[in-house]
């Protein structure tokens, strides 16, 4: 590190460095407003935000879009085609498919929101810890994650749901508890990398304790790395609910959830197709709008990161 | 070379404590009495009583996991009340399947992910490039259960190309075997192929990128050289501990594979055992797919090992 | 001895040792980065600490400053032990001892307002002042260091190099320190923006009284700024003396090997430097020995067989 | 521009002009660099980060990632050929056979997956066709050549087994392998330690002797260049400021930014009595991406005219300085500092 130019090492090697430190880019970290603008740069993650917000609404307002009742049963329209009445047809006890589409959102966005709220409050301050305390503390909440993180994701959740009772709420926690070691180690990852950087050290060179470099220093510099991955990790746990719920372990019946009706969707068909058709396509919707918004969430937040 | 290995293999024993810690501890989540609820369904007053001296329930929590993970290094994992079965029996006959789903699903996934990977990373801004990352997004977004019931929809239902379900020991009929698996093994490597397509993309970007692949450039290699020689070798050393990370997603994947194909492996065993509330097998399933898990991350991290220089001569 | 004549800071027997780590994990053999290194600055001197890299020089600086404490020896400040000290007296100190980092690039928080950055050693020491009161002292600071006052709402990214290095002088003299080390304070910045920064440094030498431990690799920039200069060579100190007298009749023989591989910007002069220069690695030097007064404040270590 | 000092040049860059496109909008890193290199002449260019020294180099050779990377204009003529316009397959057999490069970082620039002699081994296969066996001998005198010494027992050694002024003695093997026509050394020393610094330079002038290519030098260190060059060449903000014979730049300097640049370097030779304040150049480089209109050195030249923040003044011949100094200014220096000096008496 003595003295070294910077023109060919900044402008040169990799896609990175164009924005790297010479050059001065517009890299403005402290203003909402350019990275606004950044996102709304990149087509996919504006199309991924729209996906989102449009799910949003529909789970919020279910209630003034759904045509029926999720619940309500019609003997005329078991498991009957798409028609005027029911635009998305009937299921196996005549209950509108569009109807339970529309709540179903709420299954959804619900468990993939509260679980990584769950495991971000949990795994965040857990990852600061670690990263800065460093020593036995970090030793042993690592060798913690990495058990947890030995049990692959739906197994842990399955066997969570199934000790506990299956039930939504169970689903939610046990993807929640299985999301949190991802959260762990990234947060530990991002606080080692930080901590490492001048600016930290500068910041205890005037002072600083280590309770405000955690959190007015490193914290803020991480948030946006936490961002971006819970972002994706919504898009898991909306798939890990739809699996749970696809194998009878997450929202129980009569309640709609788009899993649980791909579940008994399965076993019609090549009698009524549609039936899986809908909320197949509505969680590979709900999953590739928060894998857009992510993806695209990391590249405005971070222009080094992928292209 | 050993040294690391001594290492990683000293990282994963107290790793597989933990989770067989944390395996046991889930009995303590079941409501009310422990040995009631552990014997399911059956009510019989025997057969709570054999449960309770068997996991020494009257004794304390450490003595009785002491007992239990004692059992488990014996190769005992507890029997199925249920199945009348020993669970180390059951999950013998059913690993095989399921390892050999989760080999297949693998080489799906190399074998589209790799290629597309480095093909997008070397085409950076093409159209090659936007294809191979909207595959990736479609390969991340769509749920494999939901791929699965489209694919038998079109290659069982409409077509009559492939089973839809069932399995046939290879012992039986390789062709059959691989007929019955194809579709499972597809849907499950879709999902893992979209994750080895940005681990590789990422890799090789970062290769190709470095000062020394410039120095290949000046020196006058040529384009196919530099790939393969200067960058590839370099890049597969993340993408083989990162894709090792990918078999924790495969293990949880082949459970709903094998329940939408109804493929007697480790998954269905899971899942009719979740639903028969047979905890023992629950427990025992969980903890060799743990053992399973870690097992596959060392061997990969041998691979990784081997390719790197620094640390084939260390 | 005058009062002028004490030491504001004076090293006694530093080491700075990291363990290396054996295959299983456990304690093994140690890394000696630095050994049993000894000096003084007095009020208002630069004492110059050069050497290559890895020879220990930033080690140094950040165990004098205890932001990595060193394994053995001590540091007196102002007749404090540093080593004494508990983690809260110690970030008190920190009042009076600022450090300036290499990269200017990195040592800024990137999502901090360059004025809440200098802006935060008040709120740390000064609890008595007013928000107004610190933007006040901020945007004098500013001014000091040849910033424009209205920059303070600014980001790091938004300022080229030499500015941000202005920053953070800003803000290690915002507490009015005595002593400052200053660890390659110019080497990550283009040539035409070192002068400005080392005078800058120059004149808030005079205006304050400060002392400075000026750690560099350049030896030109070392002569011209530094009372006295120290030459460190694998973790020791291998001479010490007047800055004129070390560059003019160096006497150790890694001293001479590395004043004589300076280029010159002279042609002829250069021209000739480099046809006595071989282009074979060079021979061994001896290590070890202690320190030697060989003339007044001249020390230069000497194994004991040399020794007159 | 035409050749200097007589013989047709080896190489003859024309015009050439380089943007970097970034979210920011397109960076002109170099903005219309034209000058000749005559066969074994040793140029020395000068320049700080941003000044495109590094880029223009490595975009003449197709070595700059392409995006976001783009040449805007010019030609480069390397014996007659335009190197700009030459498919990439011929490009290739220019680069590493008749132009060799050393990089900076001697850390990052070889391949860690790969050993010495693989590495060294790859140009004399690729350009001279060299057999397995004909390229391992090659390999070991090379290594001899570039002084490492126990050669042949660290051939089959990977490059983190080698200690850095060692690593970039091997690329410097790489780099003069194929016995080049140019070696272009692009920084080649920033990173090493002065010692291991004076080891390298003096060994590229042997090997200059023996080979007797030619050498463009890319530096920011004025120290270096006045050692090594015949010719050397100011350049700032993606343009040349000044150029011409080595002895003749630093005694007679006559752009306002090589003065100011020398003028800031204290000397080593000289104590602290009577020293004033470092003679500083004011200001910072310009944001590339709006690089200023005239002369980009205007806004930090205290001599700068109005015409040089309106005009960029073209690269001519300096009135009475030696043949083949040439400056790129409105101002005429040697006035200025004369009259300055009479001001100052």
């Amino acid at each position: 590190m003595s003295g070294i130019d910077r023109d060919g090492a900044a402008l040169l090697p990799s896609p990175t460095v164009v924005e790297g430190r010479r050059v001065p880019l517009p890299r403005e970290p402290g203003t909402l407003r350019a990275f606004w603008r950044r996102l709304r740069a990149r087509r996919s993650a504006v199309v991924g935000l729209v996906i989102v917000v449009g799910l949003v609404l529909m789970a919020v307002f279910a209630a003034w879009i759904a045509p029926y009742d999720p619940t309500e049963t019609d003997w005329g329209a078991v498991r009957a085609a798409p028609s005027l009445a029911h635009p998305f047809g009937g299921d196996e006890v005549g209950r509108d498919v569009l109807a339970r589409i529309v709540y179903g959102a709420r299954a959804s966005l619900g468990a993939g929101l509260v679980s990584v709220a769950l495991a971000v409050s949990l795994g965040l301050p857990l990852g600061l810890v670690a990263g800065y305390a460093g020593g036995w503390v970090d030793g042993a909440i690592m060798r913690l994650t990495d058990a947890l993180l030995a049990i692959p994701f739906l197994i842990l959740a399955i066997a969570l749901a199934a000790f506990l009772g299956p039930s939504l709420t169970n689903a939610m926690v046990a993807i929640g508890l299985s999301a949190t070691s991802t959260f762990v180690r990234l947060t530990r990852a991002q606080v080692q990398a930080l901590a490492a950087e001048e600016f930290v050290e500068a910041a205890r060179s005037v002072g600083n304790p280590p309770w405000r470099i955690a959190l007015v220093h490193i914290l803020p510099n991480i948030v946006p790395a936490i961002l971006v991955q819970a972002t994706l990790t919504i898009a898991a746990a909306i798939i890990a609910e739809a699996s749970l719920s696809f194998l009878g372990l997450g929202q129980q019946p009569p309640e709609p959830s788009w899993g649980a009706m791909l579940n008994v969707a399965k076993n019609f068909l090549d009698q009524a197709p549609w039936m899986a058709i809908w909320p197949g396509l509505s969680i590979f919707l709900a999953v590739l709008g928060f894998n857009l918004f992510g993806d695209g969430l990391r590249d405005a937040l971070d222009p080094r990161g992928r292209t | 070379m050993l040294q690391f290995l001594a290492r990683r293999l000293a990282l994963a024993v107290p790793t597989l404590i933990l989770a067989s810690m944390i395996i046991f501890a889930l009995q303590q989540l079941l409501p009310g009495d422990t040995a009631t609820a552990l014997s399911g369904e059956e009510r019989d007053p025997e057969v709570i009583a054999f449960i309770r001296d068997k996991y020494h329930l009257d004794r304390p929590l450490p003595v009785r996991y002491g007992y239990w993970a004692a059992g488990v290094l014996g190769g005992d994992l507890g029997e199925s009340i249920r199945l009348q079965k020993s669970v180390s029996e059951l999950v013998a006959e059913k690993l095989p399947v399921t390892l050999e789903l989760a080999c297949l699903a693998m080489l799906v996934a190399l074998a589209i992910g790799v290629p597309m990977g480095i093909l997008s990373a070397v085409r950076r801004g093409t159209w090659a490039d936007t294809l191979a990352n909207g595959v990736a997004l479609w390969g991340l977004s769509i749920p494999n259960f939901w791929l699965g019931i489209l694919m038998i929809l079109l290659f069982s239902v409409q077509l009559g190309w492939l089973p839809a379900s069932g399995y046939v020991p290879p012992s039986e009929s390789l062709w059959e075997n691989l007929k019955a698996m194809a579709m499972p093994a597809f849907v499950l490597g879709n999902a893992i192929s979209a994750v080895m397509m940005r681990h590789t993309r990422a890799a090789m970007l970062g290769v190709l990128g470095s000062d020394y692949v410039r120095t290949a450039r000046a020196k006058g290699v040529s384009p196919l050289r530099l790939v393969l020689r200067h960058a590839l070798p370099n890049a597969a050393i993340p993408i083989i501990t990162l894709g090792a990370l990918e078999f924790g997603q495969l293990l949880s994947g082949a459970v709903l594979t094998e329940q939408i194909f109804s493929v007697p492996g480790f998954g269905k065993l899971m899942v009719d055992a979740v639903f028969n509330r047979d905890f023992a097998t629950v427990q025992g399933v969980v903890i060799c797919t743990a053992a399973t898990y870690v097992g596959l991350n060392l061997a990969a991290d041998v691979l990784a090992a081997a390719v790197n220089p620094k640390l084939r001569r260390a | 001895m005058r009062a002028s004549d004490e030491p504001i800071i004076s090293v006694r027997n530093l080491s700075k040792h990291y363990p290396l780590r054996s295959w299983w994990g456990g304690k093994g053999s140690v890394f000696r980065a630095v050994e049993n290194v000894s000096f003084d600055i007095r009020p208002g001197e630069t004492l110059g600490l050069v050497g290559e890299s890895g020879s220990g020089k930033s080690t140094i600086g950040r165990a004098v400053t205890m932001l990595n404490p060193p394994t053995e020896g001590s540091v007196a400040f102002e007749g404090t032990n540093l080593s004494m000290l508990s983690a809260k007296a110690m970030r008190a100190k920190r009042a009076r001892i600022q450090t300036v980092f290499q990269d200017p690039y990195a040592a800024l928080n990137p999502r901090m307002s360059v004025g809440d950055y200098v802006s935060e050693a008040f709120k740390l020491h000064r609890p008595d002042m007013s928000r107004a009161e610190r933007r006040e002292a901020v945007a004098g600071l500013f001014e000091r260091v040849g910033l424009e006052p209205r920059f303070a709402g600014r980001f790091p990214h938004q300022f080229s190099g030499g500015q941000r290095q202005r920053v953070c002088i800003a803000r290690a003299i915002a507490l009015k320190p005595s002593f400052i080390v200053a660890d390659e304070p110019i080497a990550a910045l283009d040539v035409s923006i070192q002068a400005q920064v080392v005078n800058l440094l120059q004149d808030l030498q005079a205006e304050l009284g400060l002392s400075y431990l000026f750690i560099s690799h350049d030896l030109r920039m070392v002569r011209y700024l530094c009372h006295r200069v120290a030459v460190l060579w694998r973790g020791r100190i291998v001479e010490l003396a007047e800055s004129d007298a070390l560059y003019d009749d160096p006497r150790h023989p890694y001293t001479r090997r590395l004043l004589g591989a300076v280029p010159v910007p002279v042609p002829a002069v250069e021209r000739a430097r480099l046809a006595a220069e071989s282009a074979a690695p060079a021979s061994a030097i001896a290590e070890g020995g202690d320190l030697v007064e060989v003339a007044p404040g001249h020390w230069v270590a000497t194994p004991p067989e040399d020794r007159p | 521009m035409a050749a200097e000092m007589g013989g047709a040049p080896l190489l003859e860059v024309r015009d050439l002009a380089v943007a970097f496109d970034t979210d920011g909008g397109a960076v002109h890193a170099v903005n219309g660099v034209s000058y000749a290199l005559r066969e074994g002449e040793t140029l020395g260019i000068v320049g700080e980060s941003g000044s495109g020294k590094s880029v223009h180099v490595l975009a003449m050779l197709g070595l700059i990632p392409r995006p976001p990377g783009r040449i805007t204009g010019g030609q480069v003529l390397f014996q007659g050929r335009d190197l700009l316009s030459l498919p990439e397959k011929a490009l290739r057999r220019v680069r590493g056979g008749e132009i060799g490069f050393v990089f900076q970082d001697p850390m990052s620039s070889l391949n860690p997956g790969m050993t010495v002699a693989a590495q060294i081994i790859e140009p004399l296969r690729i350009h001279l066709g060299l057999d397995r066996r004909a390229a391992r001998a090659r390999a070991r005198e090379l290594l001899d050549l570039v002084r490492i010494p126990n050669a042949a027992g660290r051939l089959d050694q990977y490059p983190h087994e080698f200690s850095g002024g060692q690593r970039q003695r091997v690329m410097i093997a790489v780099g003069i392998a194929c016995r080049p026509k140019i070696l272009i050394a692009d920084e080649a020393t920033t990173a090493l330690d002065v010692t291991v610094q004076a080891e390298i330079v003096a060994l590229v002038q042997d090997l200059k002797r023996e080979i007797g290519m030619a050498i463009i030098w890319i530096t920011h260190d004025l120290g270096v260049v006045a050692g090594i060059s015949d010719t050397v060449q100011v350049m700032y903000a993606g343009r040349i400021l000044e150029r011409g014979p080595v002895d003749d730049i630093f005694a007679d300097p006559r752009s306002a930014y090589t003065l100011g640049l020398l003028r800031s370097l204290p000397d080593l030779t000289r104590g602290r009595a009577g020293r004033g304040r470092l003679r500083q150049i004011e200001g910072a480089p310009p944001d590339m991406r709006v690089p200023p209109p005239g002369d980009p050195f205007a806004p930090r030249n205290a001599y700068a005219t109005a015409r040089c923040r309106s005009e960029m003044p073209p690269l001519v011949q300096a009135k009475g300085a030696a043949p083949g100094h040439l400056v790129a200014a409105w101002y005429d220096l040697p006035e200025i500092l004369s009259d300055e000096a009479e001001r100052a008496r």
